[in-house]
């Protein structure tokens, strides 16, 4: 079995030469090619009897050893001899064997960084900074919450008694129902010295538009008209009705609307 | 293992040596202040104590303890980054004074900018939330249609239930992610009106 | 800016002592170390050498050494992140040993895990970029199809054109990823071959 699995992890046939000169404690620059071409053979038969799927890369390695070992026992002619001194038959396995070695070695060096390295993590999302709004509206303005409390108390200043000023005290402000004619009056004219016109159904909170306070409001317009102190212009029949401001603005200057 | 044989070679950012130091937060404090600003680094949204506290398997005094310790390293000004609290959750963010410098980064795409309309709804909602759409429309004489929807997709403000009343109309009140926005670690901290 | 006219208050986080700082980046490398914190904090992406120095608008030499020395000072083992250099590019990350809590906070799901034969592959391609697949095949002894495609989908090779010779076969290369994942800071900085 554990014949099995080492067979089948060998990278290739380089891999599984450098698996038997390491167990055989072999200088890699001075292969016993006899006793290496036989192992190898050993391992090829047993990964065949296994039935085992053989790349084509391992017969060849085969092939080569068989050769190598052939050159090696070979007598040489005495002329041939001289010439090729120095240039051992096992010397392009050699190079093949010790290039690869490097790598096979580089490559654990690369599995442990990438093991420690997996432990490092990056910032992804999350930026402190709120994403841009695309749409046209309006103008756009880089605020602080200072900002936001200038804005709030000048909106404040403008409509100073439509404001629950605690927050909590919602529900009963909004179920709030007491409305009359002097107060709506009071409030249209606010509404008109700071917006110079308004829309008529856009006075009510909609959860409360009561009759009466419909009608308070109203009869708080008409009484606004027949004084001078505003107009009502309505564009079609049931279409909404506009309020627009007459006379004079604190300042004492005149003007009609905005 | 095999890895556990390579010996150490030049060239990769001296990780090795980092490897070294000995990691136990338990008798530690060096290290939890190390291991809170790994976590509220990779954590996009505030992280809760109650989160680090059980990460760090200790206990929420010491967490917090360390945490405080943390902002008032922080203030150094060669930092450019600061803890923030915002409802006992904890995230790390840009020192407001490098602002200059980072908008140049978040431009397209990441600025911080509202509509006029918007800011006015959101500061309507801020002090008086819970509020209705009607109230705020009241408060600033328009329609807020448009800049409740935009502060609702931007999570500045959600909804908040229903007034008891004809029609339900829905409450709204700011978040969590409006305290992060505008640099406030709870409600409570909000400047006041006057 | 409408941030720097903020009176006084309390509650938002003492962000006014902070304001009250002098900005110069001009001559003082301790904000220059601020700045580029934040800079590098909000950037997903390793930000570039080039990038930092044209917000700062100071040299290129100049950010170099407040960088180098931010790494020393990112040693303390108080620190949670640190910075990485990748081909003139930084980035900050949580440090490696503090992962036992990180990871808590990222659900990293599958290991992703290579096989030797990628492996090999990598660090060939590496030491001998560009190179083709024949030779890759030729040093491994065997053929290497399924380990280039996988490290291609990883992202940690790349296509770096052809071969002027017949069949025009594709060369490859390792990829910033590969930096990333490895922990080199550029290409040089691999450990040497012997």
């Amino acid at each position: 079995m554990s014949i099995r699995v080492k067979l089948e992890a060998f990278e290739g046939p380089l891999d599984l030469l450098l698996h038997l000169i390491d167990k055989n404690k072999i200088n890699i620059y001075d292969i016993p090619i006899v006793e290496i071409t036989d192992q190898y053979l050993d391992y090829l038969f047993a990964m065949q009897e296994m039935n085992l799927d053989i790349a084509s890369e391992f017969l060849l390695m085969a092939a080569n050893l068989l050769h190598i070992k052939s050159r090696m026992l070979l007598p040489k002619r005495k002329e041939e001899a001289e010439q090729e001194e120095g240039e051992d038959p096992r010397q392009e396995l050699t190079r093949k064997l010790a290039e690869y070695k490097k790598y096979k070695e580089l490559s654990f060096k690369l599995r442990e960084l990438d093991e420690e390295w997996s432990k490092v993590y990056y910032k992804t999302t999350g930026i402190f900074i709120t994403e841009a709004n695309n749409d046209s509206d309006n103008y756009t303005i880089s605020v602080s919450f200072n900002d936001l409390r200038i804005i709030y108390l000048e909106l404040l200043k403008k409509r100073q008694d439509k404001l629950n000023v605690r927050a909590g005290e919602i529900n009963v402000v909004v179920q709030r129902d007491r409305v009359s004619i002097k107060n709506k009056m009071k409030q249209i004219q606010q509404i008109l010295s700071t917006k110079g016109r308004f829309i008529f159904s856009r006075l009510f909170v909609k959860g409360k538009k009561s009759m009466t306070e419909i009608v308070t409001a109203f009869l708080a317009i008409l009484i606004l008209v027949k004084t001078g102190k505003a107009a009502v212009e309505q564009k079609r029949q049931f279409s909404d009705i506009l309020v627009v401001r007459l006379g004079k603005n604190k300042d004492g200057s005149c003007r009609h609307g905005e | 293992m095999v890895v556990a044989d390579m010996e150490s070679k030049n060239g990769y950012d001296n990780l090795n040596t980092i490897f070294l130091q000995d990691m136990d937060v338990k008798d530690d404090d060096e290290i939890v202040a190390s291991v809170i600003e790994s976590l509220l680094f990779i954590s996009g949204e505030p992280l809760s104590l109650g989160k680090i506290t059980s990460i760090l398997e200790i206990d929420k005094k010491r967490v917090k303890k360390v945490i405080e310790h943390m902002k008032e390293v922080y203030k150094d000004r060669r930092r450019g980054i600061m803890i923030r609290e915002i409802n006992e959750c904890y995230l790390l963010c840009t020192k407001p004074e490098n602002h200059d410098y980072t908008k140049e980064l978040c431009q397209s795409g990441q600025k911080h900018v509202l509509s006029q309309a918007a800011y006015e709804t959101l500061a309507i909602i801020a002090y008086n939330k819970p509020i209705t759409k009607a109230e705020i429309d009241e408060i600033r004489g328009v329609n807020s249609d448009s800049a409740i929807a935009k502060l609702l997709e931007r999570n500045l403000i959600r909804k908040a239930g229903h007034v008891n009343s004809p029609g339900k109309p829905i409450l709204y009140e700011t978040t969590e992610e409006f305290l992060k926005c505008f640099g406030f670690s709870s409600h409570d901290a909000l400047p006041p009106l006057e």
